[in-house]
């Protein structure tokens, strides 16, 4: 896959159809895959990757990307596809000016994963189907590649592609995920219970704004929490409730325009759950409204700016399901 | 830091008795940014409001909290009287300490204690307040009218006899719509050709009235008082000016088998056409799907014929702009189509018919001459059935959840002219209920039972089957005799529901109007504003609104024109400063204000951006038209940037409002 | 040197915790974090925890000053209670070495009393690593993961604890803890050390030096060209400032409470677009120069002003968790083939 | 009036019988009108009333051909035909009419070793409540 | 003898203007007692309410937050309450899924008519607020005295 692209690039960038090649590039390790910019056909051969360790999520730099001169090439895994189009139905780049590839995913991991099995020293991984061997200083591990995905990954909504100007490989289908599972495990659990859960886990928080930042649902000029005159500026959590109010209010306003890409969840330097945050208004979303996908097509009308006359009434949440 | 004045009114005893009004000035005197605090009687009165005015010039104040009744009581009344010392009316926040606080309490302990906090919060808000201008619109002085039936010649003529030029946009070749297919009307039983044709009339000879016949809006810009239209006026191939309408052309023409349209394609009429023979404007048209000279070049027969030289085959399209100050909605409806309701079989059979068909059936310049024959053989039927509801109350996804409004009554009429001309006629009517609210409507109804001795059955038909000769089987269900019916008939006719009229959509978009979701129009309040849209300058007129019947038509479209007129009358729009606006400097374009705002009130640019490392961005960004925003502020929820912030209610200001409110 | 069987290592808590406040690296929610001990609570195998020591002395956020706000009066309160002596026990080798580091920003004049204040009270107890990964570089910097710094240095074999004082405050503590404890020899110690180098010896960061950024290079880092696309993906979150035990940036905030005024001080980061932000603006207007700002500080300015001393302990918390994989290693790699 | 039956008949149907306007096309359209004590319009009326053991005593039920006619054609969604057949199986389902009772089994097991466990089971989920 | 139910919460209203504001007024006028624990901030409609201004009013030492609109289709603007009724369900939704007490936000439709239904509406809202004592898990210390 990864020399196919490659040579699909270097294609690109010789027939002059696009000027830049927006990829992942190798690192120091085997884990550590940093997004870049290619321009040449060296830089692609040289440093150019696509393993099961390209996470990232690439759509949000077009933000960036076509603010400058020229055509860009960007590979899209499928459930970057559906940002790509979020991004596109709140107008946030210049579709000609870009040339989307969609690229098979077979799932994700990362070192944090890989790590989190007990592994450390890692010198090197191989992938053979799904059977992946880390071998680190210590030992060497075999895994099923299922076994060390991403939870996201495990929770896979989509193997299709909603976006591309081609495609490498055969398009999936949209899937049956379970991916509201863990939401719906919370739901169950008394309210002291989850309060515990919410207050263990969002007191890790740091507010390093990684999950902010690498979200591309959050692409805000100015985003409110750096912006003195919103009333609700904050640099750090200096109270829980700061901790409680940052993540509320993020997940606010990415509902309805969260794709659940899980970048958030992945980035966060404390593991915190926050895609659990995102999923709770997607799942209510599509109990109280109607199934809805962000970014499944262009231009749709996202819950939050929409209605019906018939809507249910807040008090909805009195009386569901649960405790 | 705001220099404040609190002013605390006792309301004689209505805020006294139960608030210290002392307290509340003595305590508010030491809040931040107050500089004068006093209490005083009744702060509404003359010598209160001098008391206020006297302040204001003599501490400077920036501002005035005035702890009172309801702001919904005297906001504009104190308004005023600062503004006429010089502070901007709305440098001035009120606390409501009478209707919810010493009305309600009866612990003066506490309540004082409330009108504290309440004056606390007006005062945390009054620090945030900034001045503000309400803006000014010029006016337009002309109107227009979408669509040309009854209620669009109604609404356009009471708006030319105000004085004000009015355009009638009408997309049919002729004005007269729906009505001009009728042939009587319920419940006084007069032609509707008698008395529509005066009114058609009177706008050709109108010269305040210009009609656009054969021609569409295609785009609306703009907003209450300066809207720009795009009207398209298709090419008719015949010059309007030369054409003196003689009807030459219509009976030299060889294509003689087009469908007739009018006449519901129960006739056919040639390839250039003049509707029907009183159309306004009486000028013929060619259809350009028949015509054989436009479709191969062959023919210019018309050409030939015509003396006045009008017809003119190389005639194209033409686009007009025009401005305008408000603009009428008056699209109407149409049957709707019956192909999903087979149980009737009115795709099948010639003579099961809908009621519009019925119309034209028994009308004198329909096909028949006004003779009732049956469509498939021309004989005279002797057992009519008539269906009512066909499509109306209809749940199930076939027809229309609402209520027609208007069949009950129609087929009373029809029922009961045939009854009248045929008596040798069986006429069955089958109704699920009658509905005939309205003056002389029920007694009308009644008539037709009573006096002409239609048979009216309390059930459903459920199945049409015609028979081999000729005969159409009718089943139904007797309900208060609990029976099934099975009836020959001669003929069917089908009370079929209506609907708006296809094109109201796109309009609707286009005009930033919101339809509910059987696409009828929404009005601005459904009881006190009836002939408005939520869209500031955009009013509705007859059916497009909901259904109605001929006098209600009228008499909405009456209204509409008054509230036009009213609109047109005003020198200039005076604009409600407390208004949502962006900061385009951290506007996304995102589009999620634009998708929640009822009034469209919200554009985008793309414009150019200094960054901070001095290069240059464009970006697409929100702009909101102050004329046209009415400051609901749902925009400013939906924006996740917080860049959409609304005067007079901004985010810090209510903010303020709830720390004043929940500190201690 | 002292030794106690690990069976006893909570009794040995339990002693120090007995009158001062104990911190122990142990598992929070998955993650290793310094806690504060209670009984029962267990201490972690991770090699490290994602927020340094660095926390106890400069905490993310904290009080400055306080005014209390009256009608129209206000009053200054200073928040400051004396602050407990505690224990932050466990840390590794290149944590303990960010003090050193912190110390030359905090301790010189005008000293920063609030940190000074908590250095005062705090004591540190060393963790010798036996067990480093992959994204360990301590050894870049001098630093000996077998051999720590710190008040007092313990090492972990298979069944015992050993410790050692290496200053007065650290000897103050082993004082008291003396008599659970049994003195003992360093062959112990000195066989794990022996192991533990001869796997440093095989991290694939074992050659990795910033040598060259010695010197008079300033200019030259600073106009590389290579800053563009070492920055291009750089998100601009916070996160390798805040995991990073020598990043040591502040930011002074007001909090209206509603009857006064907080101000505290929290981490900021270089990262951020507000970072320095000035009435006049920002001296760094794209992510490329803030970028620039956070590797040419740890390598190059910091050493300039400091001895030759890199702000950098190679403790590796970048390494894992930077978002997008971009850390000072690479930077570091990458800007040398330029000098 | 039995709440019970007439719970169990609208859940077993699904049907809402208050959708109804009373228009009575069902009955018009229903080809075994003249066979029934109680037409389709009746039924879901009396549904409504809760009158299911009338119906379930009526040979009405039977006439039904469950051509679902009336449910093609009703205007309002309320499918008189699924009533229908849910109150004959209401008949089925009476307890007391039970073709088998659990005491049987032994006895039933002993006669045929091979009968299938499911037939029990499917059995007893049928005939009991 | 100790009062009982000394403890008095902390309840903010937002009130439309057109409806609920006018509704409120209503109540004074009628004379309609509810406690005095119930502060207004009027705003011009519901879907003005950010939850952000929810949030605050938690945060600065509120008990209980209640949103007061127009009936749904009766919204002066139309649409607005539409809106904000899918907000505070969602909003609602997640601080209930964070273990925050669900009782502690309501929303209610009153219309100007209604002043009947505003004050029964405060009088129960004030009563269950004030059964779950003080807002323990939303609160920010530093605003407390």
């Amino acid at each position: 896959m990864q020399g196919m692209m490659i040579a699909r690039a270097k294609e690109l960038l010789q027939n002059g159809t696009v000027n830049r090649v927006l990829g992942w590039q190798t690192g120091e390790f085997v884990y550590d895959i940093t997004p870049a910019v290619f321009e040449t056909a060296e830089e692609l051969d040289e440093k150019f990757v696509y393993n099961a360790f390209c996470g990232n999520n690439l759509s949000k730099y077009l933000v960036k990307e076509t603010k400058k001169d020229g055509k860009i090439l960007v590979f899209l895994k499928p459930c970057d596809t559906y940002s790509f189009n979020q991004l596109l139905t709140e107008h946030r780049f210049d579709r000609e000016k870009v040339y989307a590839i969609g690229i098979p995913c077979d799932g994700k991991t990362s070192g944090e994963m890989v790590k989190s099995k007990g592994l450390s020293g890692i010198t090197g991984i191989d992938e053979d189907g799904d059977n992946i061997t880390v071998h680190t200083i210590y030992e060497d591990k075999t895994f099923n590649r299922d076994e060390i995905l991403e939870e996201r990954c495990r929770t896979c909504k989509s193997k299709k592609h909603v976006a591309y100007d081609e495609l490498i490989g055969e398009d999936g289908e949209v899937l049956d995920s379970h991916r509201f599972d863990m939401v719906a495990k919370l739901e169950a659990m008394t309210p002291d219970e989850r309060f515990a859960f919410w207050r263990s886990q969002l007191s890790k928080c740091i507010r390093c704004n990684a999950c902010r930042n690498v979200c591309p649902a959050c692409t805000c000029e100015k985003c409110v929490f750096d912006n003195p005159a919103s009333g609700i500026a904050q640099k750090a959590a200096a109270d829980s409730f700061e901790e409680n109010m940052f993540h509320i209010i993020r997940a606010f306003h990415v509902a309805g325009r969260c794709t659940d890409c899980g970048e958030c969840s992945r980035v966060c330097p404390q593991n915190i759950p926050l895609h659990l945050l995102n999923r709770k208004f997607i799942k209510d979303i599509d109990e109280l409204y109607g199934d809805y996908q962000a970014g499944a097509e262009v231009g749709s009308r996202a819950p939050l700016v929409n209605y019906t006359a018939e809507d249910v009434e807040p008090s909805i949440v009195y009386h569901r399901e649960g405790k | 830091m705001q220099k404040i004045g609190v002013f605390v009114c006792w309301c004689g005893s209505n805020i006294a008795a139960t608030v210290d009004v002392q307290a509340v000035s003595d305590t508010l005197a030491k809040e931040p940014g107050v500089v004068y605090a006093t209490n005083y009687q009744y702060m509404c009165s003359e010598s209160g409001q001098n008391l206020i005015k006297d302040a204001i010039k003599q501490y400077g104040l920036t501002g005035v909290v005035i702890c009172s009744c309801s702001p919904r009581m005297h906001e504009a009344t104190f308004r005023k009287a600062v503004a006429s010392v010089g502070l901007n009316p709305y440098m001035l926040e009120v606390a409501n300490i009478r209707e919810q606080c010493s009305w309600i309490h009866k612990d003066k302990a506490l309540a004082t204690e409330k009108a504290i906090t309440l004056g606390r919060a007006a005062i945390a808000k009054v620090q945030l307040n900034a001045p503000l201008q309400a803006g000014e619109s010029p006016v337009v002085k002309r109107a227009l009218v979408i669509g040309g039936g009854i209620a669009g010649i109604q609404t356009a003529l009471d708006i030319a006899e105000a004085g004000f030029e009015v355009d009638i946009v009408e997309k049919q070749p002729t004005i007269g719509g729906k009505m001009a297919q009728i042939d009587k009307t319920f419940p006084t039983l007069d032609c509707a050709a008698c008395i529509l044709t005066p009114k058609m009339v009177e706008c050709s000879q109108n010269d305040k009235v210009h009609i656009y016949s054969y021609s569409e809006v295609t785009s609306v810009k703009g907003f209450v008082g300066n809207f720009t239209v795009s009207i398209k006026k298709k090419a008719r191939y015949v010059a309007e000016n030369k054409c003196t309408g003689c009807g030459e052309c219509t009976t030299k023409c060889p294509m003689k088998n087009v469908p007739n349209e009018f006449n519901l394609g129960l006739d056919n009429r040639r390839a250039i056409y003049i509707p029907f023979a009183q159309a306004v404007p009486k000028v013929a048209t060619i259809d350009p799907n028949y015509c054989n000279m436009l479709k191969n070049g062959k023919c210019g027969l018309c050409a030939k014929v015509c003396t006045a030289g009008a017809i003119d085959y190389k005639q194209q399209d033409q686009v007009i702009e025009e401005r305008y100050g408000a603009i009428v909605v008056a699209t109407g409806y149409n049957p709707i189509k019956l192909d999903k309701f087979e149980e009737f079989d009115y795709s099948l059979s010639k003579d099961v018919v809908t009621s519009l068909e019925l119309e034209r059936l028994m009308n004198a310049a329909g096909p028949t001459g006004g003779t009732l024959l049956r469509p498939s053989d021309g004989t005279h039927p002797h057992t009519i059935v008539f269906v009512q509801c066909v499509g109306s109350r209809d749940t199930s996804g076939c027809g229309k959840p609402y209520c027609s409004k208007i069949c009950c009554m129609y087929t009373a009429k029809h029922a009961m002219l045939i009854r009248e001309k045929y008596p040798d006629t069986e006429v069955y009517v089958f109704y699920i209920d009658v509905r005939t609210p309205g003056k002389n409507f029920d007694e009308f109804y009644r008539r037709a039972v009573e006096q002409y001795g239609v048979h009216y059955i309390k059930g459903m038909v459920g199945k049409v089957a015609p028979r081999a000769d000729g005969k159409i089987m009718v089943q139904a269900s007797d309900l208060l005799a609990n029976e099934q019916l099975h009836i020959e008939a001669d003929m069917v006719v089908l009370a079929a529901a209506i609907e708006p009229d296809k094109s109201a959509r796109p309009l609707a978009t286009m005009l930033t109007a919101s339809m509910d979701t059987n696409d009828f129009f929404t009005e601005a309040h459904p009881k006190l504003r009836p002939v408005e849209s939520p869209t500031a300058g955009i009013f509705l007129s007859g059916v497009c609104q909901g259904p109605k019947d001929i006098p209600e038509t009228v008499s909405q479209a009456s209204a509409a024109a008054a509230k036009v007129i009213g609109l047109l009358v005003t020198a200039k729009l005076t604009t409600n400063p407390c208004v949502a606006h962006c900061n385009e400097l951290m506007c996304n374009g995102c589009s999620s204000c634009e998708r929640v705002c009822p009034y469209g009130a919200i554009t985008y640019v793309e414009k150019e951006f200094r960054m901070p490392d001095r290069t240059t961005q464009l970006r697409r960004v929100a702009s909101v038209n102050p004329a046209v925003c009415q400051g609901c502020g749902a925009c400013t929820v939906a924006c996740p940037s917080g860049a959409m912030d609304l005067n007079g209610f901004s985010n810090s200001q209510i903010m303020a409002e709830v720390d004043a409110i929940c500190q201690k | 040197m002292l030794k106690i069987s690990l069976s006893k290592i909570q009794d040995l808590f339990a002693a120090i915790a007995a009158d001062e406040a104990l911190y122990i690296p142990a598992d929070n929610a998955g993650q290793p974090q310094f806690m504060r001990w209670q009984e029962g609570l267990a201490m972690t195998d991770a090699l490290n925890t994602v927020r340094s020591a660095k926390d106890f002395f400069f905490p993310q956020t904290e009080n400055l000053v306080s005014f209390k706000i009256q009608g129209k009066s206000i009053e200054i309160v200073d928040p400051r209670t004396e602050t407990e002596d505690f224990v932050v026990f466990g840390v590794r080798a290149c944590d303990v070495r960010s003090f050193s580091i912190l110390d030359r920003v905090f301790l010189v004049d005008p000293k920063d009393t609030y940190y000074e204040n908590r250095r005062k009270h705090g004591t540190l107890v060393s963790m010798a690593c036996s067990r480093p990964a992959e994204t360990c570089f301590c050894h870049t910097f001098g630093i000996d993961a077998a051999e720590p710094e710190g008040d007092a240095v313990c090492w972990k074999t298979e069944d015992s604890l050993y410790i050692r004082a290496n200053t007065e405050k650290g000897e103050k503590l082993l004082e008291k803890l003396r008599p659970m404890m049994e003195e003992c020899g360093d062959e112990a110690v000195k066989a794990q050390q022996e192991k533990t180098h001869e796997i440093l010896g095989k991290l694939p960061l074992n050659n990795f030096t910033t040598e060259k950024f010695d010197g008079d290079v300033l200019l030259k880092v600073f106009n590389s060209d290579k800053w563009k696309s070492l920055s291009e993906a750089c998100l601009g979150c916070g996160t390798c400032t805040f995991v990073c035990p020598t990043c040591q940036c502040y930011d002074i905030r007001d909090f209206d409470t509603g009857h006064g005024v907080q101000r505290f001080r929290c981490w900021d980061s270089c990262m951020y677009s507000d970072f320095t932000l000035m009435a006049s603006g920002n001296p760094r207007t794209s992510q490329l120069e803030r970028f620039r700002q956070r590797f040419m500080h740890k390598l190059v300015y910091f050493p300039a002003n400091n001895d030759g001393i890199y702000g950098c302990v190679g403790c590796g918390r970048c390494l894992s968790k930077c978002p997008i994989s971009m850390n000072i290693v690479k930077v570091a790699k990458c800007l040398e083939g330029e000098l | 009036m039995n709440n019970n039956l007439k719970e169990q008949v609208l859940r077993m149907s699904g049907v809402n019988p208050l959708k109804c306007m009373r228009c009575g096309k069902c009955s018009a359209t229903c080809p075994s009108y003249d066979e029934m004590e109680y037409h389709p319009h009746q039924i879901v009326y009396m549904v409504e009333k809760g009158e299911i053991e009338k119906l379930m005593a009526s040979p009405s039920i039977y006439k039904c051909l469950s051509c679902f006619a009336c449910v093609e054609r009703c205007p309002r969604d309320v499918e008189p035909a699924k009533l229908v057949e849910a109150i004959r199986l209401a008949v089925i389902r009476q307890q007391g009419q039970n073709h088998l009772k659990a005491k049987d089994i032994p006895d039933l097991i002993e006669a045929d070793p091979d009968l299938p466990q499911q037939a029990l089971v499917t059995a007893f989920r049928k005939y009991t409540k | 003898m100790p009062e009982v139910n000394a403890y008095k919460p902390k309840i903010v209203a937002f009130c439309c203007n057109w409806c609920s504001y006018a509704g409120a007024d209503l109540a004074g006028t009628n004379r309609l007692n509810y406690p005095a624990d119930v502060k207004i901030i009027r705003v011009p409609c519901s879907c003005r309410v950010n939850p952000m201004f929810i949030l605050r009013a938690f945060q600065r030492g509120a008990d209980g937050v209640i949103l007061c609109g127009c009936h749904p289709g009766d919204c002066h603007y139309t649409t607005g309450n539409y809106y904000a009724r899918r907000r505070m369900t969602l909003l609602f939704s997640m601080l209930d899924y964070l273990g925050i007490e669900k009782e502690r936000t309501r929303v209610e439709w009153v219309s100007a008519a209604e002043g009947a239904k505003f004050a029964a509406t405060m009088n129960d809202f004030v009563s269950t607020v004030a059964a779950l004592g003080e807002n323990k898990r939303l609160e920010d210390l530093r605003c407390k005295e």
